[in-house]
Formats: structure tokens, C-alpha cells, sequence
């Protein structure tokens, strides 16, 4: 259980969040074939292993610094909708640690509130488009609402949240990405990014609660 | 359909290996940016707006067979069927940037245009002019009142064409903008699917298809199209998928176009001459005047089985840099 | 594997309809001959020799795809995978001989030689002076003790291309015919097969494959070859055919080659790239120099997935005739 | 029972040589299937389609214009090597009634040996090589040694003699036309062009022994 998480801390969360999209590649790949073009898995292990790379080789000088980092690696490596989206979360994300020493209640909420940000301003996509923004959105609407509950109790609550998100998609026609033609045959899928976001949080909250 | 026989090496280097190919082909006229997965071509005009084309790969020969003399100066390559990353169009950018600024054409799909506009963000920074042109071809994507929501297929071709002589001609980069959007804006297509490509990474399948059916206007990455039905004759195929694409722009009687019969992968040349056939006839029905016609793989979705029809509306400024001399791997024309 | 969903009208019109897809594409640079499954140059020069060349359909673009400026004045086109009958050979040659005689190349198939001999008989009677090429450059087929033996598959390609440019330049038949049995002469092929074509008539494959084996030299209507085995490495099968190939002629270092890599039809071009770079790999380790390399669709076995691998050892006249600007359906260089 | 024909009967019986080619067609593709590119019954259907249409189109001016009116249908319908073959063998047989009003035992004959003749010197092959001349050969030589017996014993030898040169040619390793290159794969099969050759003269015998 963690209050707070040291640079050092978060860097180690995210070799570990890295490990858990490694792990479940195969998975994300079937989503994809689904609704998508079948290739979200590797494209996710291409920049979860870059970050798993980049954290080793990253200085943990700062939270933001190891966030960015995190980043970088995804937009470097991933290519795809996914590597720009998730590229984009993770840097956009970092900057709301920009003042803080530790990762805590406060900048976790920060964190996916400004990564939503970045994400819609970079993708033009809305809530209900059948992306990871319908993970991400509610998760971080969850995370603001258990800011004073403390940093366990929030990821928790954003971990819920995306999860609930994702089976949302289920129900939802996509009208953006390459799901977006498949009209009514996409619905009863979940969206394959949307599933990784919940992923990432997944992993979050498991070093955070352990 | 079992799991696709390759000749490959280790798939996760494919993109890699297909360029070095590409190169070693190319007898000097190509050169590898470095050790990246992008292709550039040797010998760079001095004073000329660069064209910079790229996408997923997976498609080959769109995008790097479209890189040689009057057609585009540079192509990053992404993974198979994933846009190339922020760093690498940007490094290409730079690599073909003669001071006039570059036009980049590609194929409208949420990452290619998220990681290209990254791109374009970042060389804006580095003092780089780019002007963006995405491909939308593709009618049966989505309806004509939300036509920037099409993906962009086959129609990359004529795209690259036009845009690639106008900028070897046209001194100013929002001269060859005005022309690229020309072409783009007067060019239609429509795909069908008789059998799936798959993933060499995955050795995967991107759809599954019934013995005996087929899918119209299924896109290039195999996405959903228009309609699933069981196969007919080619020539009622043909004819269905030419009258949507006349529909849509609308073309006229009187029009003058160019035509491309594109061969998705698999398809026999016997089958797409057999269509070619058909197009012309329906043409010729409908009273619109063929300028030229091309039939080959341009872009591809793997052994993807099946075809796409793209049509051009021609004007005089169209004419003069379609037909222009050109050599690429993938199109040679004198 | 399942029958092969193909794009087709009536299967017993196939030759008919592809033929008038491919005058249609050419734009009035092709016509056919009457009602006759036959192609020939619109525009014929008047003082030239005559190139035919021909043989079985089902192998598009081959060989009607090769008629042009600097190739073929004419092609009959049999049926699939069946020699055009001697009257369809005679005719096409009627209409293309200049009074100068008519060179004819071909493969080397028993079906072929017949039909073109007892065609060239008939020609001689109504006194048009032939010559005949036949094309036997597969290696797999027989023993090199045994070459007339051999099959013709891609190395067609570089006999055409060869011949076309000494018949558009040298006068005299017989120059012609030394200059092609020349160019026939250094090319050797090999292909390797991982999945059947099938004949559109019957819809049945021309042969089966297990689930994960390959068959090196099969030919270009799934003749058997030398080995069939589990699949492997891109990289080692290349090598393999390559140093087969170069062992032949033989080839050897300080030769200056030609390299065609040709896609028996469904094969993507991804891997067509990846056995490119391997070949010349292997040829650079060899010390054989590259002057040009050609990778596409030449000919094929209906959707068959396969490639071969074709090389032509060069000399100062083989480069000329081989370099001449051509233009054609199948191939256009300037 | 026909000890000779008239030049209306030969007509009548190379059509009933037609439609029985036309009935085995699929039996000659999958012949062809085993050993060859697969095509040899739709060629034969071509050129017998060819003949059937000849011989109503014929005048049975005489025995000889009618089998060489067969021959050029052949010759200018079939295509590939069976085109040529049995084309030249009907043209080239045809010879061996130019002097006769009837079809009789002799010419019956005559027509087998002029026929493979004809077809030797076209296709250059010899008899153990796998081909339709294993079938016509010992039908020449069996039809030569029973002249003395009648039309009905000529054709009757000659049909079995083909058909025993079937099963020779099951044994025989290809070594002319698509099938050489199988080696000792071609063990087993027989020769399709073969087959032809004896569904040619099984026909002619049920027509002449009727
Ligand atoms: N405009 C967008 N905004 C947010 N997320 C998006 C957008 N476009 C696509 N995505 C996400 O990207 C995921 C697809 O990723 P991936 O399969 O790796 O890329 P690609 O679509 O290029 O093959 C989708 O499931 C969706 O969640
Ligand atoms: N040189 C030859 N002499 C005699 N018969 C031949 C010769 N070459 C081929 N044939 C016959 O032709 C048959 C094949 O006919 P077909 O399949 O129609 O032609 P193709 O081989 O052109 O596909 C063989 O089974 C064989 O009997
Ligand atoms: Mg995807
Ligand atoms: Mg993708
Ligand atoms: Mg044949
Ligand atoms: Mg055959």
C-alpha cells in the first residue's frame, strides 16, 4: 500500500504496467481482429517494450520525468492510432506533475485528467466514439471525485471506472478509427484501446495496493 | 482459410527486410534513411517542394515503390498496418526538405493523421513548411456528407501522380497544395473482398469471409464495407461497384477520367482484366471518355484476395501531371 | 484448401474477356485480331522484324501483356494453359510479318512446339519466313545434359525484352534470332511453389500442397520440381534456389547479371522485396555484379503463391537490347 | 454389324467418337490432375465439341474427307499438345482412305499406322515415354495383324490393344510433355492423352460392332 510514490516508485510502476500490457499482447491483438485491423497487440508490445527499456535506462529525477519518458517510448515506437493516443496520454499526462516531488492522490487524478486532455485535443474524438477515451474519461472523472480518499482509493476507483467504461463500448457504434465503418457489427466488441487503458490502470493499481 | 503460407524471415523484421529489398532494387536510385525504416530518394533535386508520402506498411508497393523521379522524394514506413511514428516522419521530413517546404500525402486513417499532423507540429519547431493532403477516396467508408471521414485506398495512386509532377514543376509549395487537393478532391473508389490478408506478425487472418461470399467496398486493412453477399459474376460486380463510385462525385456524361483497377493481392491479372472490361464498357454506356487506364498492384492488403475500382475526373492541369514521365518501383512510365 | 473464389463471367470466356480488357487498358495501342484470341500492335512499323510470341493463357500478363514499342508486335493466346492452335499462330503471324520475317519465342512445352512448328510450316507455304526461339531456362526441369528438355517460365522475360530491342533495331532475321537464342541462352530460373493456381474451367487447383510444405522448382503450371519440403527461412530457400541457378550457366564472379524476381501470382510483394534483398545478397558474396533487377508480376500460374528467381549473365549487346526504353501492359520502362 | 462403312457411316461414327469424348470429359481432367496441368478434358472437349459440329456440317463426299474434316476441327479447336496430336493423327490417318470408297479392314488399318506416323513425326516421342502413342502404337500393330478377320475384328484388337497400352503407360516413367518433370511420380497413372486415344477407338468399335 502506497500514500505516495517516490519518482524511483513510479518508474518501477511503470516497468510493471509495461510487463502487464507485454503480458496480455494476444489478447489485445483478438480484440482488434474483432473491430480493428488486428494489429493493436503488437503495436502495444512494441511500445511497452520501449518502456520497459526507457525506464531502466531513465534517471528517475522526477515523476513528471519518468511519465514523459514513458511517453516518449510509446510515441517512438508503437506507430498506429495507439501509438499517437497513448503517446500523447503519457506525455500530456506528466505535465500535471510538473510541481510535485511524489506521485500522489491529487497528481494521479491530475495525471489522466490532463492525459484526457491531450488525447481529445490530438484525436478530435468525443466520449461515446468507441475508444479509449470511454476508459479514460470515466477514469478520470472517478479519480477527481476520490481525491480525498488518498491515491490507493483513487486509482481503485479509476481502475473500476475504466472497466466500466470498457464494457460501455460494448454497447456503442464506433464512428472514428478503423472500427468506424463496421457500424452495427462492432456492437457487442469492446474497443481495443479502450481495453488497454484499462489495462494500464490495472497495473497501476496493483503496485499502488500491494 | 488455414494460416497463410509466407516466404519470410523472422516477421518481426519484415519492414525492415522489404526496404533493404526496395533498395537493392532500386540499382543506386534509393537510399535507407540511416538505419530507420524509411526510404529516400538518392539523388534530391535541389530547388524543388518536396513530397512526402507514407503510411502502414503491409501495403507494398504503396508506399516506398512510389518514391523515384516525378512522384515523391520520401516514405517513412510504418509497422505493418500501423502509421508511422512522430520521430520518423519527422526525420524524413527533414531528410527531403529542400527549403521549399514539403507536401505530405497520405492516406486518411485516425494514426497516420494523428502521427503525421505530430510530425508536422515538431517540424513547424525545426523551421520545416509542410502543407497536408489526406487521401479519402474511398466511398464506401462513409457518406458524401461526412466524406472526411473516408479512408483513403487506391486512390493514393493518382494522389501521388498528380501531386508528384506538380511538384516537380511547380516552384511554390501552395501551388502543388491547390493541385493535390484537386486531384484528391476529383478521385472515387470502391474495393471488394473475396479473401482475407493476414498479419505476418500474427500469421492472423484480418477477417474471416464464407466460402461462397464476398464483401463490397470492404477497405484496405480489411475494414467493413457496404455489403456482404454471396459472389456473382464479375461483370454485375463490376458494374454495381462502378455505378456507386459515378454516383458519388457525381460523374457525368461528357466527363473525361482516368482509371485504375487495383489488384488488392491475390487477385489473378486474368480477374482484374476481366473487370477492366467491365468498367470501360459501363463507361462507354454512361457516356464518360477514358484518358487512360492502369491495372496492377498498387496497394495491396497482403494476400488479400479481391480488387478496387478508382476513378478520376480529369481536367487540363490533371492531364499535364498524370501523364507525366515517371520511375518508381511501382510505376514506370515514359 | 477450398476452390478458389475468383471475379469471373462465364470460365469458358475467360481468354475472350481478359483480351478485351486489355486492348480497353491500352488505349488504342492494342487490338485484337478480328473475332480470334490474338493481340496485336495497332501501329506496326513498316520495315521491321517481326517478334510473336505466345502460348497458353492463365499466365497473365504474359505473354499478350508484352506486346508493344521495343517487345512483341503480336501474340495468340491459347487456351488456359493450353498452346493456341496452329491457324490462331498462323493468322497472328500473317498480321504481323512486315516482309521481313517473323521471329517466334516461346516456352519450351511440348503443346507449344507442336502447334508453333506445324504453324510456321503453314507460313512457310504461304511464304513468311519464320524463326523460332524456344525459351527453356528452368533449371529444375531436367538435367543440363538434357536443356531442351527444360520448361520456359519467367526467363521469358528477358528473351522478349532482349529480342523486342533487336528486332526494333536490326534488319535482318537472322541477327534478331542470334541475338535472342543469346539472351535464351545465359538465362536460367527457378521457382519455388507454397500454394496451387487453379484453372477457371474446372475451378479445380493444379495440385496440393500440405498445410507447411514447399516445392522448389515447381513450374509454371505446377509441374512437379526437385524437392519438396517443410517450409523455411525466406532466406535459406533464396539461397538455395540462387546458388542452384548460378551453379547451372554457371555464373561466376566478375559476371554482370540481370535478376528478375517474379511472382507466380499470389505471393505479396512484401516477400517479393524480402527474396530480392537475400538474392542479391547472395550474389554480392558471389561476386557477381547487378546491372538491373526487375521484381513484379510477369508470369504467373493463375492465383498459385510462389516466386522464381531468374538471372541473366550480361554482355555489352545483351545490356543494349535489355535497356531499350519498351512500353507494354506488363512492362514499361523509359 | 459392319464389315465396311459407307463415307455417311464413318461420318456418323466419328460423331459418336465425339460424344463419347465429350461424356468422359471430367475423367480426362482428373487424368490430367494427377499428372499434367489438369486441362486435358476441357481441351478435348474443345476440339470434339469441334468435330460434332464438323461432321453435321460435312458432306461425306468420301471416307478420307470426313476423317480429315475431324482432324482439322481437331487441330484448329483443341489447342495444347492434344490439339496437335490427335489432330495431326486424324489429318495424317485420313491419308490411308484417299484411294478408298469404303472404310474397310485394311484402312482401318491403314489410318492407325499412317495415324502414329503422323504423330511420331510431329511430337518426335517413342513408345515408352508416357503418351497417346502407347495406346496407339500396339492398336496399329493389333489392328495390322487381324486384316484378315474383318472391319469388326480390326477394331475390336485395336481397342484392346489401346486399352492394354493404358495400363502399360501406369507403369511408365513420363519422360515427354507436362508430366516429365514428375519422375517416378508419374508411376501409377496412366497417360491421359492415352486414355483418349482409347476412348477414341472404343467408341468406333461399339459403332462398327453394333
Ligand atoms: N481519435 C482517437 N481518439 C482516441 N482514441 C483513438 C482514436 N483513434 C483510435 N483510437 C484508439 O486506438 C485504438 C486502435 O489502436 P491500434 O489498433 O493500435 O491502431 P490502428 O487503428 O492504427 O490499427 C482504438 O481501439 C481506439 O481506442
Ligand atoms: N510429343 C508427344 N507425342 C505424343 N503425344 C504427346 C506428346 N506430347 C504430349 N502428348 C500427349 O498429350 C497429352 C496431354 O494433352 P493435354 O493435356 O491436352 O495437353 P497439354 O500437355 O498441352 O496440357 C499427353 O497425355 C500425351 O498423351
Ligand atoms: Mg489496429
Ligand atoms: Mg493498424
Ligand atoms: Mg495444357
Ligand atoms: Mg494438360
Amino acid at each position: 500500500m502506497h500514500d505516495t510514490l517516490t519518482p524511483a516508485e513510479a518508474r518501477d510502476m511503470l516497468s510493471a504496467v509495461a510487463r502487464h500490457i507485454v503480458a496480455n499482447v494476444d489478447m489485445l491483438t483478438q480484440v482488434d481482429q474483432a473491430i480493428g485491423d488486428g494489429d493493436h497487440g503488437i503495436g502495444m508490445r512494441r511500445g511497452f517494450s520501449a518502456v520497459e527499456e526507457a525506464m531502466a535506462a531513465t534517471e528517475p529525477v522526477s515523476v513528471a520525468t519518468v511519465f514523459k519518458a514513458a511517453g516518449t517510448a510509446i510515441m517512438a515506437k508503437t506507430g498506429g492510432a495507439a501509438g499517437a493516443i497513448f503517446g500523447t496520454m503519457f506525455r500530456s499526462g506528466s505535465t500535471a506533475f510538473d510541481e510535485r516531488t511524489v506521485l500522489d492522490a491529487e497528481g494521479f487524478a491530475g495525471f489522466l485528467v490532463k492525459g484526457l486532455e491531450g488525447v481529445e485535443k490530438r484525436g478530435a474524438a468525443q466520449p461515446g466514439q468507441k475508444t479509449m477515451i470511454d476508459a479514460l474519461a470515466p477514469a478520470a472523472a472517478a479519480s477527481e471525485a476520490a481525491i480525498a480518499r488518498g491515491l490507493v482509493d483513487v486509482v481503485t476507483e479509476a481502475t473500476k471506472a475504466a472497466k466500466g467504461g470498457v464494457e460501455a463500448t460494448k454497447d456503442m457504434i464506433a464512428t472514428t478509427g478503423k472500427a468506424r465503418t463496421l457500424g452495427e457489427r462492432s456492437l457487442g466488441h469492446p474497443d481495443p484501446g479502450a481495453v488497454s487503458m484499462s489495462l494500464i490502470l490495472e497495473a497501476m493499481r496493483d503496485y499502488i495496493a500491494a | 482459410m488455414g494460416k497463410p503460407k509466407k516466404l519470410l524471415n523472422n516477421p518481426v523484421n519484415v519492414v525492415t527486410e522489404l526496404i533493404d529489398g526496395l533498395v537493392a532494387a532500386s540499382g543506386g536510385d534509393l537510399r535507407r534513411l540511416d538505419d530507420r525504416n524509411a526510404v529516400v530518394r538518392t539523388k534530391l533535386a535541389e530547388d524543388k517542394v518536396a513530397l512526402l508520402i507514407g503510411g502502414g506498411s503491409g501495403h507494398e508497393p504503396m508506399f516506398p515503390g512510389f518514391v523515384g523521379p516525378n512522384l515523391a522524394d520520401g516514405a517513412p514506413c510504418g509497422e505493418v498496418f500501423a502509421a508511422p511514428t512522430p520521430d520518423l516522419v519527422l526525420d524524413t521530413l527533414a531528410a527531403v526538405d529542400r527549403g521549399r517546404g514539403v507536401l505530405m500525402v497520405y492516406g486518411n486513417y485516425a494514426g497516420d493523421n494523428m502521427n503525421f499532423d505530430i510530425a508536422a507540429e515538431l517540424a513547424e519547431e525545426a523551421g520545416i513548411v509542410t502543407r497536408t493532403v489526406r487521401v479519402w477516396d474511398d466511398v464506401a467508408a462513409a457518406p458524401l456528407d461526412r466524406i472526411t471521414d473516408r479512408r483513403g485506398i487506391a486512390g493514393d495512386f493518382f494522389v501521388i501522380k498528380v501531386a508528384g509532377g506538380a511538384a516537380a514543376e511547380l516552384k511554390d509549395l501552395d501551388d502543388v497544395y491547390r493541385v493535390a487537393v484537386k486531384a484528391r478532391d476529383n478521385t472515387r473508389s470502391m474495393g471488394v473482398a473475396l479473401a482475407a490478408g493476414s498479419i505476418p506478425e500474427t500469421g492472423e487472418r484480418t477477417f474471416e469471409l464464407p466460402e461462397d461470399e464476398i464483401e463490397i467496398g470492404m477497405g484496405a486493412h480489411g475494414e467493413p464495407g457496404i455489403a456482404r453477399r454471396k459472389i456473382t459474376d464479375a461483370d454485375a460486380i463490376a458494374e454495381e461497384m462502378t455505378d456507386r463510385i459515378l454516383a458519388d462525385l457525381p460523374f457525368s456524361s461528357g466527363d473525361e477520367v482516368a482509371v485504375l483497377v487495383n489488384n488488392l493481392g491475390a487477385t489473378t491479372c486474368m480477374e482484374m482484366l476481366i473487370v477492366t472490361r467491365k468498367v470501360h464498357q459501363v463507361l462507354a454506356q454512361r457516356g464518360i471518355s477514358v484518358h487512360r487506364t492502369d491495372v496492377g498492384s498498387f496497394l495491396t492488403c497482403q494476400e488479400m484476395a479481391g480488387l478496387s475500382i478508382t476513378l478520376m475526373k480529369l481536367d487540363d492541369e490533371l492531364k499535364r501531371y498524370l501523364d507525366m514521365p515517371a520511375h518508381s518501383f511501382a510505376y514506370s512510365r515514359s
